[in-house]
């Protein structure tokens, strides 16, 4: 086998040095009845180049080369190629978690650099260094509001991204947290916010919300805070399209922000790797889950960086841990720093201006064969559109035409019916969304 | 000066000086382009009103060339697989073939969106399925969910499967029995799924104390979790005992996957009575670390689990179409969105096909085989507190040098200097001052020998000359750390000297 | 102990030995496997007979995982442009950009044969056509071939285009004219076709002697091969009257395009009287040096010059169509099979296309500031020979430490220790001593500053304490290597210990 | 412009610094004449997204997924992805020649390996550093062979491939070096060995072959070498496919090996670029070209490798230096020596056998509606068929099929006339030769 650096003598050395006949006495503490005497049944050992033929195979049945229209929680932006190029260094990628700060201070300083971006970007006062992704994250959010709070209950807007209230579902439903959702309002699309003011109680730990919402609106965090400040409870923000920070106001008024990376130079690639972050005030981060890195000396007094304050982590405190976390999304979070470096203070604010505009553009576009929903607030680069034919059926139609259309909305939002949730980034051309917008009734 | 002269596996060298990125910005410096916009320029102000962003703070300024060599350089400083052995015990830090990386990146996986059309996206679900597929058979398990994003979160699921399934049974039960060798997940996690913790002791071999086992499993508990291959890298031998007590009482066994690597195409789980299990495809499977992540935590159950998998599942169709099942009216429901790290499936699978059967086997074998071989040339030099044989990994203790003031997390200091990266320090904590090896497959007997010398020689220094041990490492850009500093005043973010803020 | 306390800009850092990959080779071990065979194996011995390989003597046997780790090992041992400033005059060591590495591994491009039909080559030629008329355009010259794969080889292509041209106008004359400032290239090249070289003195100001010029011009002087800028980063004001001198008697006037970087986009040879020049595209188009090669040299020629140029041109035709012509009774011939190295063409492209008109005139300007930043720090820490403007580089030389025994390649290598790579070292050859220093447009203030600190640092070590310069440098992994011992007796390859031989 | 590391501020400070009012009083050199007061007319500044787009297009006018039967001095050869993973690193391609060798090992280190192995296939005793490619390297053999000798003129092989002889005449025409060709036999393909006995005189340098030669038949390098000897001339034998070497018999009598890596895991990328290198004999390694790298010593004792009989090249000879080669062609023989590395001593040998078992069987089946030419000596991966139809509209025929046909030959053998030089390599598929030899009457 090509990856197994020995000869056969090395193997017969090494097994006389143990003082062992033959490598299956290594294998006697497994009872014999246990042992698997024949081949397992997977396909026979491949040549590299084979490998590279199957999956070659697998990538033209997906097919590449498609107008992308699809956002809603996974957006198709440009990948500067600088990015790969430094993350396939491999004492980037194989690399562990930085336990030994002397030979990882690469690593470490990455962290540091992402952490801070992170919080310029929010307007939060410290990050982690990754969660697995926004889902998961918002989760981890709600239940750091818990503990916080002394309360167990949250709210949600149905406005979040469906799946991520299925993954907060799934987390909260053993943990005694009851989950509760509130609706939006159907000329924005925002939350709604008389609704909300009568749902939160004395039990609500925290109100999850998410900005730019599932139908590309931009919330009005200010007002909600206050909402929810005035009844004691926390306001958690999720981010899913990043991008959105280089033109919208951060939810400075948030408790907690959890941010899916993803928009920041991570591949698609069919829904994951991706990256998420929680950013929250200082005065939080003794209940914030996952790994933190800062800032210290060594005793020559020059600067370095370490994993700290792991009295929080499941290592050291076991079933009392902020959260189970251990392995999380470094090189994605990498990959999202590089991109936000590159882009930086003006280009991401260009990057989003352009993302604005294509999007209103399109909406416009739209607007003249269907009905654009929600269009009594400000959208950042996805916006629903209605249509008299079935959303699925559009898609259908369009994808032979090397055109992805937009996410039906039916499986989650019955009540609007043939509705789509499409999406243009910096990516899709006026000739795309021309053609598209005609397509669509 | 300290006396490098043992030092054969590694030398000083020159290595560039970099600060933090935010140290290098300057107003107008540009690492981007943008095509010309084709639309018309909306304006920001007009349209989004009071929601729009004024501006980006400290975000930094750069040019790309300085973005290539910031992060060329920082990368320098750190260890790799691909610099050498990295013997971190229950990591499994074996080589991560470039092939995977390449396929990985391939336009029609790489550009695929979760959402476009089952028709335009049978590609991926067939390495989904294929991956299941082989999964299951080197389990010896009946069904998998691929979503979960890493060890952790399989433990998750997987618990939340066992709570399901005992809840459709009538009652979910209150505690989980966990080892006291386990990994701190293991008890994070059951916490999170709403069950109490009940400690169950090793035996004096490192394995279940049966007696202690048969006394804790009653009706109030779940089921237990078992790291097997142990965290001592001990293979529990009474395994079909342990589920036989558990099934016995209505109880589920758990196992923690993460020692795979000892196991692949020489025993099954599923065949050892185990009923649910999660991989973790970071480690056995080689799908690369990244400094800490991605990983990908499939969890693989036996038929009576299958109706509790998340939604949705892989299925085929007769005439081979692949389409995602999403009414699963028992399921716990998602633990993430969308289908889990794909990335790292399609990297995983990519490892299975260049293996195949008698890869892995040999893969396992070679393992097993450097594991005991550093045992047998460090036993007696350090301390081996468990004489129970080793699997994929073994601890020593530092108990011989500890006499001398030098612990574990010294040792490990100064193998730096030997150009090696350490050991896991002090886990699991049923040792006491543990240095856990796992050497890996990919380690050769070069290598090896050159771990084993470095080993022997820091042990030596122990009682020749500790100073130089405990002021360790010497050969680095930076000496120790101060760890305590950190956490008593931490700083985790850069700010500027006179600090602006964004808006 | 050597004081490395103004060292700034470096550290030492741990760094992995390695040894030669045939220490490491042991039977049986593979880093490949080929797909079955799906044809009858032929018995080679049987096949072949008399001409059949009965082995193949030493070549190694290693794994994957060692291969990957050795060269990861030995390249940490480099410095590079991606590590900092490297500021090897004549080298142009800029900024090699990742989106030209991507582009030029694109399937369709990087696996394209060069004698595929020309109805599926068009895309590739294409490429040759664009990269043409731009390369045209900023040289101001009227055609050019992209044959040539360096420097040197569009040296030799250039002469013998001249060569052809003057043969067709009767007489190919005897001489070229090389300046003493030249490059080795230049008088080795006429010397290969055919020419007697005969050197022609710079004057005080480092510039040709118009004097001399007029003196030594005759009907046997085929022409003059000028850098321009030359070797010291003057750019010879006089360039019009040379070329007149030139241009009277019938000569050409060549340009050796080595330091293009300093003109593009401010001026055109073309326009200045240059009638046949090279371009080295990885030097001014950034294409990357990779250790040594590989390069590109195209060619630029005046309309009468054309007829000459080597076989195939790509034209388009009407329609848009393109196709290589062969059909050029007049050329000098091929001086490379196929069309020279197209992966550096498709790069050279796309740098051309990021830069555009603006950012190309930007790069010159930077790298001219660059260069002056740098002369105006240093003029009087060192000797400035020629005090007339410089433009991308410029030469000091080492007149002001050699009286303390210190050399140019001295200072050289405890610059080493600084963390820079060294300047060009006792080049050019009429600068007694010389640094020649070319920082070109990739370097950062910051980068620049920190440059001109560690050269003030080794003056004044040179005055204080020459010994520490002497012995340098201190920092790298091998200290100062004995080259007249490699030279005296060269060991050129490894050999076993008991040695094998290939049969 | 995203390259410059410079702000405004920066240029004004330097600028002042400097002591100029503006940069263009740093171009002031430059008689106003010539000073280009216009933009270059070339196309406006792209983004790099734009660049990828333009080159993707580009590589989807050619094409990919063609079956590959062209050969004929650029082989298709799987490439082991190692290979473009390790020569990524930016301290092996964005590194200059090894000058400064403490800061230059690991290049200097590879190059040995390179020449340590060109030496161990070729059977030769030296190897040099690389030289552009295939086609020079051989021009340069024949120029040294003349100095070594203080003969002046050569004979070279028809067999040769065309193009290498004649950019051989392109070097060889103005330095009073005669070149004359001598034919093959039509049963064998070989050297017509009778009429280059006949051929050779006193003033002949060297007699330059190829093997496997330009129709793919191996030559009887014992028996020219022979021939040569006698009549002091060297034999300089060129090798355009290098993995030939791992079948068949090196040609340990030549004096001067002139070799083209290309097939050594160098991509086709259009004919270059390639690598070329020159082996000799210890004896001659005074007169060979560019660059050598040497092993030797640092004052503590320490192995290290430097560049070495630098005296023989030009920045130190001048007009009087063995060759004008400077840069050559490092980061492809640093290809080479990985791709060398991976196969190791048992994947050439089983790469070369598979190769020599796809063009048997290939010609096999060819023979069946086409004839087979010069099958009187065998054959390594290449072999000609003669075919009624023109090669030519076979080829065009073939491409929209997704084959690639052979080389048809007529351009420089017009004496041959409908016949076509067809190439199997291992990755030649039993499928597509059995398609392809249907198509090839
Ligand atoms: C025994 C054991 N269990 C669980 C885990 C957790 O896995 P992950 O880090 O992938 O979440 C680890 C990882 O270190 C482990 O070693
Ligand atoms: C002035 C000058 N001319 C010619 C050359 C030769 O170019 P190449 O190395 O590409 O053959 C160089 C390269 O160093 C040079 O600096």
């Amino acid at each position: 086998m090509r990856y197994l650096p020995k000869s056969k003598t090395d193997r017969e050395y090494m097994l006389r040095e143990i003082g062992v006949s033959s490598i299956d006495d290594l294998f006697a503490p497994i009872p014999p009845e246990y042992r698997l005497t024949r081949d397992l049944a997977i396909p026979r050992q491949m040549a590299e180049s084979e490998i590279v033929d199957y999956f070659k195979a697998r990538s033209a049945e997906n097919g590449t080369g498609y107008a992308m229209f699809l956002g809603a929680g996974a957006y198709n932006h440009y990948r500067p190629v600088s990015i790969d190029a430094l993350i396939s260094r491999g004492e980037f990628f194989t690399a562990y978690t930085p336990y030994q700060a002397e030979i990882a201070q690469g690593t470490l300083q990455s962290i540091f650099e992402f952490q801070t971006m992170v919080c310029e970007l929010t307007g939060m006062e410290v990050a982690n260094a990754s969660m697995y992704d926004g889902s998961t994250g918002a989760a981890e959010a709600v239940m750091m509001a818990v503990r916080l709070t002394g309360r167990s209950s949250a709210i949600i807007a149905k406005t979040v991204h469906p799946e991520y209230r299925e993954v907060i579902r799934t987390y909260a439903k053993h943990q005694g947290m009851p989950i509760s959702e509130v609706g939006y309002v159907m000329e924005t699309g925002r939350v709604d916010v008389a609704a909300l003011d009568k749902t939160i109680t004395d039990d609500t730990a925290c109100v999850l919300i998410q900005s730019p919402n599932f139908f590309g609106t931009v919330e009005d965090v200010a007002q909600l805070a206050d909402v929810c400040h005035k009844k004691g409870a926390l306001l958690c923000v999720s981010i899913a399209e990043a991008i959105s920070l280089g033109i919208v106001r951060p939810p400075v008024e948030a408790d907690i922000v959890s941010m899916e990376a993803q928009s920041f130079g991570v591949p698609l690639s069919f829904g994951g790797p991706y990256a998420g972050v929680i950013a929250t005030k200082g005065k939080f981060i003794r209940q914030i889950p996952g790994r933190l890195v800062g800032e210290t000396r060594d005793k020559n007094g020059k600067r370095g960086f370490v994993l700290t304050l792991s009295t929080r982590e499941q290592h050291i405190r076991r079933e009392k841990a902020t959260s189970n976390i251990c392995t999380n999304q470094a090189l994605i979070a990498l990959m999202a720093n590089i991109f936000m470096t590159i882009y930086g203070r003006e280009g991401l604010k260009d990057l989003a201006t352009q993302n604005l505009s294509k999007a209103a553009y399109a909406a416009e576009q739209f607007g003249k064969n269907a009905k654009v929903l929600f269009t009594g607030a400000p959208h950042f680069n996805e916006f629903v559109v209605q249509t008299k034919e079935d959303p699925y059926e559009i898609s259908h139609r369009l994808a032979p035409k090397k055109i992805i259309g937009g996410f039906p909305l039916k499986k989650f939002y019955p009540e609007l019916g043939n509705a789509a949730l499409w999406c243009c980034t910096e990516l899709n051309t006026r000739e795309q969304i021309d053609t598209a917008a005609q397509e669509v009734k | 000066m300290v006396d490098n002269s043992k030092i054969k596996k590694a030398t000083t060298h020159i290595s560039q000086n970099e600060g933090l990125i935010f140290e290098k910005s300057s107003p107008g410096k540009k690492a981007y382009k943008l095509p010309p916009l084709d639309v018309p320029e909306v304006d920001a102000a007009k349209f989004l009103g009071a929601s729009v962003r004024k501006d980006l703070g400290n975000m930094p300024e750069v040019s790309e060339i300085e973005i290539i060599r910031h992060f060329t350089r920082i990368s320098t400083w750190n260890y790799a697989v691909d610099h050498g052995m990295y013997p971190l015990g229950s990591c499994t830090m074996k080589y991560n073939a470039r092939v995977n990386e390449t396929v990985a990146r391939l336009e029609g996986i790489a550009g695929a969106h979760p959402y476009q059309p089952e028709m335009i996206s049978q590609g991926c679900m067939r390495i989904l399925k294929d991956l299941s597929d082989q999964l299951i058979e080197i389990c010896g398990m009946d069904a998998i969910t691929l979503q979960p994003a890493a060890g952790a979160h399989g433990e998750l699921t997987g618990i939340l499967l066992m709570r399901a399934y005992l809840e459709s049974k009538g009652n979910p039960r209150k505690k989980v029995l966990i080892p006291d060798s386990a990994h701190g997940t293991n008890p994070a996690t059951a916490a999170m799924c709403g069950y109490s913790v009940e400690n169950l002791k090793s035996n004096a071999a490192g394995m279940v104390d049966l007696a202690a086992l048969e006394a804790q499993m009653n009706e109030d508990v779940a089921g237990l979790m078992l790291t097997n291959p142990s965290t001592i890298g001990v293979f529990d031998s009474q395994i079909a005992k342990i589920a036989e007590i558990l099934h016995a009482k209505g109880g589920l066994l758990y196992m923690d996957g993460a020692n795979m690597n000892a196991l692949v195409a020489k025993t099954r789980p599923g065949d050892f009575g185990v009923d649910v299990m999660h991989l973790n495809l970071h480690k056995t499977f080689s799908t690369p670390h990244g400094g800490g992540g991605p990983g990908s935590g499939p969890v693989a159950v036996k038929k009576m689990l299958e109706p509790f998998l998340p939604t949705p599942l892989v299925v085929e169709e007769a005439g081979g179409r692949l389409r995602f099942e999403y009414n699963r009216p028992q399921s716990i429901g998602r633990v993430r969105m969308f289908y889990g790290n794909v990335g790292m499936h399609v990297r995983a699978l990519a490892y299975i096909m260049a293996n195949g059967p008698d890869g892995l086997r040999m893969t396992t074998e070679d393992a097993v085989l450097n594991a005991n071989y550093i045992r047998k040339k460090l036993d007696g030099i350090y301390d081996l507190p468990y004489r129970t044989p080793s699997m994929h990994e073994v601890v020593f203790s530092d108990r011989l040098q500890a006499k001398n003031g030098i612990k574990t997390g010294d040792i490990a200091k100064r193998l730096i200097d030997y150009g090696f990266h350490p050991y896991t320090v002090s886990f699991p904590m049923i040792v006491h001052g543990a240095l856990m090896i796992e050497p890996t497959e990919s380690e050769s007997l070069e290598e090896l020998d050159a771990f084993i010398d470095a080993m022997k020689s820091v042990a030596q220094e122990a009682e020749e000359n500790p100073e130089i041990i405990l002021t360790a490492p010497h050969n680095t850009r930076i000496s120790r750390l101060d760890e305590t500093g950190a956490a008593r005043k931490p700083i985790l973010r850069w700010k500027p000297q006179a600090a602006k803020t964004a808006a």
